[in-house]
Formats: structure tokens, C-alpha cells, sequence
């Protein structure tokens, strides 16, 4: 990296890759958006610590780029088909409302506001009781507004919290092959708690293999992963 | 500059007849020139198809609906004061009863969205006003006597449910978030 | 009776956008008459050296001043101030003003992060409303008439390159993607 991007200056993971992109002076394409794979990892541990309510939108881009990472590493596994778009078509997409919300920006700045005007009110000569606003209107409303602002279950604060960073993930998965060395993929995530813990520990095995310290047997699609030491 | 457009404009945002003098001020050009533009502006509108006439008394000019759509104007207004209520402003009224007196800001905080525009219309309709407060910095809302009594009740807490709807826990919670940084 | 010259009256008069159905409704005519109607006053107005502007945001209307004329303007109303969008804001208001109205799961799928801060954030500020919507199962969003008439602009499809990224070629097949089940 030549420089170093703070985790202040940028919004979101797409925010983010178009950052890396432009500090790498990169095209957005597949194949550059899966060289920053790793970099954009990196950033997953310390949003852990300073912005962890913004931890899974980031997951969600950090497993397309592993996905395509692992494409690029292994692209005898994927077959060529119509996916879609791809994650740099929506990093395209991204890139052009940024440049349009900056022209949006000049015109909001210039205070060229376009004034309406203010017909002085015709005021009832007396006071009308509007059909719809009865004690048993108000009742209903004010139960409806109540049962609306219950509050959520902090439901993601406790899933973050359990959510076990990579950096952690990579250690216990090393620690487990260096004592058993070789392992099942599918016993290393008997232990995940979640969703987000069993791609951290995809994301953790990738980091394994590509510091060379271990590699993946798989003798046919969904097949068994085994998970060797080097 | 354009002086047609700008006097169009003045007359029309202010919504009120102004002195000649006056407009010759805010332009800032010649009197003779605002006289010629106010000349163009009467030949623009006022004939029969114009929705909008300019009328001139004496030396003050105001910008008016035609009178001959005063009836649709009127329906228009009188609807605007008397009709249903629509459901934003129901529950903005639901909650100036239930929490008032209370800030603009309050309620917005407790509804999610800018109160500004109902507000008026509550008040236009004589159903909320603005509270004896001389102690805050914001004005507090609050529902009217004349609204009470249509209800048939002589104090707020006669409301159905006052006691466990007024001080609801989701209601101080969804305040206590105010504070928050915008995301 | 004439529907151009009545509805150029409560245009006028309401001081506010009004929804086309609530035009229809206080005319009482059918509601082609009233699109047409609506084309020929933004015909008639629309142009550089009018003071009066009709302004369009979605199905909602408005009669208001020229955006060049506001500091004319100004000595009449109290200045109305933008003050500075935050770039979450201004990404949000972005999306919204050339995609919408859209739902949050698109506006997030666009974005890449959650939105519902934000979102409730620019309701409060009174730049986004729920656009009103009863077939939609999730809410829609729109950007407000306050938004247009702070951008100058009379109507979303004159902001710059507005063809090209309101139908933006991935838009819609990554809105398809966003609706399915989460992966």
C-alpha cells in the first residue's frame, strides 16, 4: 500500500474499494478488485473495534471478494455462467452517484432556493371537529404510534459481540492444524456460532493458504474439505 | 437583470400589496422602469383566463387569485381547515394530546419525519397551539380548549389510557435517542 | 369554466405541493384534464424570464418563485438556509433523488451499507418522505418538494445526466438481486 487510508475517510465498503482503487490506480475490474482482497480484510479488524454496528455490510463485500479472490486463485473450479452483475458492475454503479452526488452538491450549496409563498389561512369562524379526530381516533393512533417505536432487540449488538475477528479465527484454526495436522472444514466450523462466524472462518482458511502454511484437499464438489498443514 | 421576473416574483412571494416606493427600493432601479414592468405584468395577466390577477390600489399593487375562481379557491381553503384529517396529521395530533406541551423537535423525534407543514394546518384549524412557555427556548405545542371540549373532556388526563399512553416507556425511549450522531 | 385558469388559482393559493389526486378532487374533473392542464402551465411558466415556476416532484406540484429571483425574494420571506448536507446525506439524497421512489433494501443494495439511520435522519430534516404508496408492501422513498426548491431545479429529471443513471442499465438488475432472499 502506498499510503495509508484512515478509517474515518470512508463511509462504507463500497466507499472503501473505490478508495483503494484510486490510491492503486486501478481499473475497476474483476481481476483488481480481487488483488485488494486481502487490504480490504485488513480493514475488517479494526472496524471491529471503532465500528462494529457497520460490521456486516462490509462482510457482505468482503465474501464477494473472496469469492473473487478464490476465482481468480482456482478458476478451474468456476465454470463460466451468467451471474449477474458483478461486484465491479455495482462498483460502477456506485462510482457514478458519487460523481453525480457532487454535482447534486454545487447546486445545494448555491442556496438558489426557489420560494413558495405563504396565502394568509382562512380561519373557521368557528371551531369544526374534524370526523377523524375523536377520543377513540386519538386512542388508536397513539396505540399504533406506541406499538411502532417498540424497540428493536439489540439483536446485532449481540451477534458482534460473540463475532470472532479473523486475526482470532486464523490463530485457532493454525493452533487446532499444528496440533491435529490435517483437519475437516466442516469440524473447524462445528464450533461457529453464526452466519458471520463461518465466514470468518472461510475468510480465515483463505488467509492460512495464502501465507502458505496450509492447504485444502477436496476430492469433488461439496465434497469434503480437508484441511492440511504445510 | 430581468425587472419583469424579479417583480413577478416579488409580488408574488409576498403576499401582500406593496408600495410602489417599496418595490422601487428592493429592485433598485427607476421608478419609471418599475411602472412600465408592473404595466407589462397587468397585460399579462389580467384577463378572464388568468388564474392569478394583479390589482392596483392606489399606489399599492398585490398579486391575487381571480375572483372568479374564488369558489374553487374557497373549497380549496375551507377543505384545508375542515375535512379529515389526513394520517400524518392525526397522529401528529395524537401526539401533541398524549405528550404535549411539547417541541417541534420532540415530535419530530417521536414521529421520524418533519412536523413543520402539519403543525400549521393543526393550528390553522384551531386544534393545537402554541403553549405559555415563557421559560423555553423552543415553543411548545400543545391541543386547544376549544378542542377538549369537543372531545368532551374537561383535562387531558380524561383522555382514554392518559395515565399509561402520556409517559409510555417506547415514547422516552425513542426521545432519550435524540442525541445520537447522525449517521 | 375554465380548468388551466382554476387550477393556476389553487396552485396560488395553496402555498404548498399539492398531490395531483388532491387537484383532481378539488376540481372535480377527470385527471387527464388536469395532467393536461398541468402541461400547459408549466408551458406557460417554465421559462428564464418568468417570475413564477411550477416545480414537479413526482406526482406533486407546486407554484413557486424563481429560483434566480431569490435574493428579490428575500426581502420578503426570511431566508430559507441549506445549510451543508453531510456526504452520507448528500450520498443518500443522491440515490434516492435519481432512483426514486425506491425501498430501502434497493437504496441499501446502491449503497452497500444500512441505511435506516440515515433515512430517518433526512425524513427529520424533511428532505425524504415515504412517497405514498398503499401496493407497495415495504415503503418507498422519494426526496421532498423542500429538496427540489433548495436545488433550484423544477423537476428530478433535470438534474445532470438524470436519463442515464435513473435508468441505469445494472440499477435494475441489481434491485432484481436485492429482493431475493438474503444469500
Amino acid at each position: 500500500m502506498i499510503q495509508e487510508i484512515k478509517l474515518e475517510k470512508f463511509q462504507g465498503p463500497l466507499d472503501l474499494l473505490l478508495q483503494l482503487i484510486e490510491l492503486e490506480k486501478l481499473n475497476i475490474t474483476e481481476v483488481s478488485l480481487s488483488q485488494l482482497t486481502e487490504q480490504f480484510l485488513n480493514f475488517l479488524d479494526k472496524l471491529e473495534n471503532d465500528r462494529s454496528e457497520e460490521l456486516a455490510d462490509f462482510l457482505v463485500i468482503a465474501t464477494k471478494l473472496v469469492y473473487l479472490k478464490s476465482k481468480t486463485l482456482l478458476p478451474y473450479l468456476y465454470p463460466e455462467e451468467d451471474e449477474g452483475p458483478s461486484l465491479a458492475d455495482q462498483l460502477k454503479m456506485y462510482q457514478q452517484y458519487i460523481l453525480a452526488s457532487k454535482k447534486v452538491n454545487i447546486l445545494w450549496s448555491q442556496n438558489r432556493i426557489a420560494y413558495g409563498r405563504v396565502e394568509p389561512p382562512v380561519k373557521n369562524t368557528e371551531f369544526v371537529l374534524p370526523l377523524n379526530a375523536r377520543g377513540e381516533d386519538l386512542l388508536k393512533s397513539m396505540q399504533k404510534l406506541v406499538s411502532r417505536l417498540r424497540p428493536v432487540n439489540p439483536l446485532p449488538k449481540i451477534t458482534i459481540d460473540r463475532a470472532i475477528s479473523v486475526k482470532q479465527k486464523v490463530e485457532s484454526i493454525w493452533n487446532a492444524l499444528k496440533q491435529h495436522k490435517k483437519m475437516n472444514f466442516k469440524d473447524l466450523l462445528s464450533v461457529a456460532e453464526s452466519k458471520t462466524e463461518i465466514i470468518v472462518s472461510f475468510l480465515a482458511l483463505l488467509e492460512l493458504m495464502r501465507d502458505q502454511k496450509a492447504f485444502i484437499n477436496q476430492d469433488s464438489a461439496f465434497g469434503n474439505m480437508e484441511v492440511n498443514l504445510i | 437583470m430581468n425587472i419583469n421576473s424579479q417583480l413577478e416574483t416579488i409580488l408574488f412571494v409576498a403576499s401582500k400589496p406593496l408600495a410602489l416606493k417599496k418595490i422601487v427600493k428592493v429592485l433598485q432601479v427607476e421608478e419609471t422602469a418599475v411602472s412600465e414592468a408592473l404595466a407589462n405584468l397587468c397585460f399579462k395577466y389580467n384577463n378572464q383566463e388568468s388564474g392569478i390577477m394583479i390589482i392596483q390600489n392606489n399606489d399599492e399593487w398585490q398579486m391575487v387569485a381571480n375572483p372568479d375562481n374564488h369558489e374553487a379557491a374557497e373549497n380549496f381553503l375551507k377543505a384545508e381547515v375542515s375535512g379529515e384529517l389526513t394520517r400524518p396529521q392525526l397522529e401528529t395530533l395524537t401526539v401533541v394530546s398524549y405528550c404535549g406541551p411539547i417541541t417541534r423537535p420532540e415530535l419530530e423525534q417521536i414521529r421520524g419525519v418533519n412536523c413543520s407543514l402539519i403543525l400549521r394546518n393543526l393550528m390553522m384549524r384551531g386544534l393545537v397551539k402554541e403553549a405559555d412557555d415563557p421559560s423555553g427556548l423552543l415553543p411548545k405545542y400543545e391541543v386547544t380548549m376549544d378542542y377538549l371540549r369537543h372531545l368532551g373532556v374537561n383535562n387531558l388526563n380524561e383522555l382514554p389510557d392518559y395515565d399509561k399512553l402520556h409517559n409510555h416507556e417506547h415514547v422516552s425511549i425513542t426521545l432519550a435517542q435524540s442525541s445520537e450522531p447522525a449517521a
